[in-house]
């Protein structure tokens, strides 16, 4: 039953989405597109486009998502401790149930 | 624009590159070079403040790339106050907890980066950077929620991450179908843009994909059984909670505001985000009534409040939505303080539930005062900074059923703190060990109280400083306020004494009670579903 | 009938993307295992970066790179976006799963009605 | 030098051949970072060419030697650099203005990035592997 629901769910989800989209869709001039092709030799000197938007026009986000990547390695540590940190923390929990 | 000390994305970008430089020095000196750092980051938030508030809007183009090409840093009305409060609230926060155990390199490196990302979130002007940042803010919190090791409850930040991880493809999907549509990431050009459109209903299906996210984010009626494990965990320390309850939440309701304004040539949902406010407020004071553990109750509650404030912001009316911005300033100074101070009680009593503390007022006096200020405030009493907010936000409903639902909010409020501000009064018991004498704790727990109760008494000047408009507040402090709250207040006690004592075990019933993940996912759909209906149908 | 019939000549790839969406939605909705959730939000993420990279796709555009004329280039925005999408995706899978061998190693359960019953005690 | 938390022994095909192949997939990793500005994202896909370099190391001699803690704080220092140069160079208009610098830019910051995500999925896996017997023993 509680299959059935959730199949119904997004069974009509897709069809109003996809309905929605294909009934009123309309292109607008892609402005960004037509830049980045044109600009990217002169403006960033390298021979492929997507490194022009990625290293030069949108760099902002590239050094957010390396922070992401630092980030997920420190949780990594914080969550799977290695051998050596979990001797301090039972130490710790042994201290703190005393 | 150029007499900026520093440019926008270096603000940005400064806390993290002052946690990832003093990563290599050594234990003692690093505790002090990140104080100046962040109060260098203070000052250039003051002065981008000053810039914005007395001179033009900051709009930046990042590397000076033309205007379609470049992710632009727009520091406007809005964004630059908040800004402000969370530079403030950081630093405030970071001198709060300098003698705390729990201070190491990662934890204070992870601390930095969320200011950062806070930074991020309210000056980007680029669809996907907020995207980005969000995403970033999402992982540093699910780290910091179990930062203490020993007392992990691992479960709240996996349901945490996952309702998140939902929220952002609903966002990716969101950009995507807007990037189909307008060609353009930039939401200044977006706005321009969808105003063009032929047909508004193409902007239907991106509108409700990327505001389900942000209901997520802003924790709206159904979606927000995530926040408060992830505020009230166990493992988090107590500024994390201050931080998160304080400005964190903020971030989804400012960017609700901020995308709703990008919508607003196309589509106008503020009845809808009215009523879920208004919604999401009372279920959040009813569940704050049925804990026991005193940070859950503050965490619940901060659901309540940050309902009233969306219902301020989509009132329609000029005074409700500054005095829904002024609520958002106010709520994070108080319930910060609570937050704080919940953190100290819980360190020297060791125990969180509200019935076995008492006698916070004998065993710490300076903690007990703060935490008065923070309970007077939240609740609004006259003269302190909730009844200004509050008052404004009534000003902005006049007459219409929403009046009686904010009667029954601040009913609702004032009888959750009075449940809370039982542990303030009593004795102590004899064992407690005397609490150690620290002084940055009684400074700044000092410094939020003064600050809560100059907000009350030069409301009017506050709101006209912070962002601009000059209401008249006279009214917050005339006799028929305050008899209206000393009433709401002892009938708040009498019911508190009669009736919640007495429903035990329809309380216990109700903090038992968990969403299993599977029901979460369908909620989510099921408010995709209502903001597409609802979007589709009004656009007529 | 034959409105049926051309509303399926008109569905495309990025249709299919949509797809791929909802049933990682429904997978989310049904699983019981957190294994799983998690790898359904995982095909809903990349279902969504696929959504994003069918964006402004012409039949016939050739790769972004110095040499074809700017009208026959395919897009680069998205490209580049979705490297940045991607990277996030593996990296917030990757917390999950360090979170979800947390879980397995604590509550010794992968269920998370049996999750939910032994957090109580 | 047993650990407690190791794997059995490695088949002898497997050390042979991944020992052949090692320098290898180190040139084929500097080769993706280095011509980046030609392949899209440089950095991103030389870095986890660089990671199956941890991965075969670990596959050859599991025992938990290879100090994560050195290679997070190389991490944190390419994360610094990368923080640093765009922010002197780039957005400071510095590459706009004089535009022979560009490509010396790009490589820069190919090589801190492919070098940071090498690190980071090579840390990420190691961690992932010496927690499974960790786990177990500890009862966490």
């Amino acid at each position: 039953m509680r299959i059935l629901i959730s199949a119904l769910i997004a069974l009509s989800l897709f069809v109003l989405s996809t309905v929605i989209s294909h009934q009123y869709f309309h292109y607008q001039e892609p402005v960004l597109y037509q830049y980045v092709t044109e600009h990217y030799e002169e403006d960033c000197g390298t021979t492929n486009a997507v490194t022009a938007v990625l290293l030069n026009y949108r760099m902002y986000d590239t050094m957010f998502e390396v922070l992401i990547l630092l980030t997920a390695i420190i949780g990594m540590k914080q969550f799977l401790p290695a051998p050596h940190e979990l001797k301090d923390i039972t130490k710790r929990r042994n201290l703190e149930n005393k | 624009m150029e007499n900026l000390l520093v440019p926008l994305h270096m603000l940005v970008l400064l806390p993290v590159g002052i946690g990832a430089l003093t990563f290599f020095l050594p234990r003692k000196a690093y505790q002090a070079v990140m104080l100046l750092g962040s109060l260098f980051v203070t000052a250039a938030a003051v002065q981008l403040f000053i810039t914005v508030r007395w001179g033009s809007e900051i709009i930046q183009f990042v590397a000076g790339w033309p205007e379609v090409v470049a992710i632009k840093l727009v520091a406007d009305g809005i964004s630059a106050p908040l800004v402000l409060l969370a530079a403030v609230f950081f630093t405030s926060a970071y001198i709060f907890s300098t003698r705390a155990g729990h201070m190491d390199k990662t934890f204070v490196f992870l601390f930095l980066m969320l200011e950062s990302a806070l930074f991020g979130i309210f000056l980007s002007g680029d669809l996907f950077n907020i995207y980005v940042v969000m995403e970033l803010s999402m992982i540093t919190i699910a780290i910091l929620i179990m930062y203490k090791q020993e007392k992990q409850s691992v479960y709240d930040a996996m349901l945490y991450i996952l309702m998140n991880f939902i929220a952002m493809a609903f966002m990716v999907m969101g950009i995507a179908y807007m990037y189909r549509l307008t060609g353009v990431l930039d939401l200044m050009v977006i706005e321009q843009r969808l105003a063009e459109l032929p047909d508004p209903r193409a902007a239907v299906l991106p509108y409700s994909m990327i505001f389900t996210a942000v209901a997520v984010k802003a924790a709206m009626l159904p979606l927000f059984s995530w926040l408060p494990r992830a505020h009230g965990a166990p493992s988090a320390p107590s500024i994390v909670s201050a931080v998160l309850s304080g400005i964190q939440v903020k971030a989804g309701v400012y960017l609700l505001v901020r995308l709703s304004i990008v919508f607003s040539p196309v589509i106008d949902a503020q009845m809808l985000f009215l009523v879920l406010g208004f919604l999401t407020s009372v279920a959040g004071f009813l569940l704050a009534i049925a804990q026991k553990d005193i940070k859950l109750i503050l965490a619940y509650h901060t659901i309540s409040q940050v309902g009233l404030i969306i219902m301020g912001l989509n009132l329609g009316s000029d005074v409700a939505f500054w005095g829904g911005m002024y609520h958002i300033i106010n709520h994070a100074l108080f319930k910060g303080l609570l937050f704080l101070t919940a953190g100290v009680i819980i360190d020297t009593y060791g125990v969180r539930s509200v019935k076995e503390i008492r006698g916070v007022f004998r065993s710490m006096p300076v903690i007990g005062i703060a935490a008065l200020a923070g309970v007077l405030g939240i609740t609004g009493a006259p003269f302190f900074n909730g009844s200004i907010s509050k008052y404004f936000i009534q000003e902005g409903i006049q007459g219409n059923w929403a009046e009686a639902g904010l009667y029954l909010i601040n009913f609702g409020t004032i009888l959750s703190f009075v449940k809370y501000s039982t542990i303030l009064f009593g004795s102590p018991p004899r064992h407690l060990q005397k609490p150690r004498k620290d002084p940055f704790i009684t400074v700044i727990s000092l410094a939020f109280g003064a600050a809560i109760f100059s907000g009350g008494i030069f409301g009017s000047q506050a709101v006209s400083l912070v962002f601009g408009p000059q209401y008249s507040a006279a009214g917050a402090m005339g006799i028929e306020k305050i008899s209206i709250f000393a009433a709401t207040l002892a009938l708040g006690v009498l019911v508190y004494r009669y009736g919640v004592l007495r429903i035990e075990g329809v309380l216990s019933g109700v903090r038992n009670f968990k969403y299993n993940f599977n029901q979460i996912t369908v909620l989510i759909s099921l408010f995709f579903v209502l903001l597409l209906g609802y979007s589709y149908i009004t656009m007529g | 009938m034959e409105a049926l019939e051309y509303f399926f000549r008109q569905l495309s790839i990025s249709d299919l993307a949509v797809v791929l969406f909802f049933i990682g939605l429904y997978g989310a909705m049904t699983q019981r295992s957190i294994i799983k959730t998690i790898m359904s939000i995982g095909i809903m993420d990349v279902a969504a970066i696929t959504f994003f990279m069918m964006s402004n796709f012409e039949q016939g555009a050739r790769s972004p790179v110095t040499g074809t004329p700017p009208e026959q280039m395919a897009d680069p925005v998205p490209q580049a976006l979705m490297i940045t999408a991607i990277v996030i995706g593996v990296s917030v899978v990757a917390m999950c799963l360090a979170m979800y061998m947390r879980v397995v190693f604590r509550y010794g359960t992968a269920d998370w009605n049996i999750l939910i019953r032994r957090l109580e005690d | 030098m047993k650990h407690e938390n190791d794997l059995p022994e490695q088949s002898l095909i497997l050390e042979v051949v991944i020992g052949f192949l090692y320098p290898f997939m180190l040139l084929l990793g500097f080769f993706i970072i280095v011509n980046g500005h030609h392949t899209p994202g440089g950095g991103f896909q030389g870095g986890s060419v660089l990671a199956a370099l941890f991965i075969a190391r670990y596959v050859i001699f599991p025992y938990n030697t290879m100090d994560s803690e050195k290679m997070h704080a190389f991490q944190r220092i390419f994360l610094a650099l990368i923080l640093l140069t765009p922010m002197l160079l780039l957005f400071t208009g510095f590459i706009t203005r004089n535009p022979e610098f560009r490509s010396v830019y790009l490589l820069i910051m190919n090589i801190l990035i492919g070098l940071q995500v090498g690190l980071e999925l090579g840390v990420a896996i190691l961690r992932f592997a010496f927690f499974e017997g960790v786990g177990k023993t500890w009862k966490l």
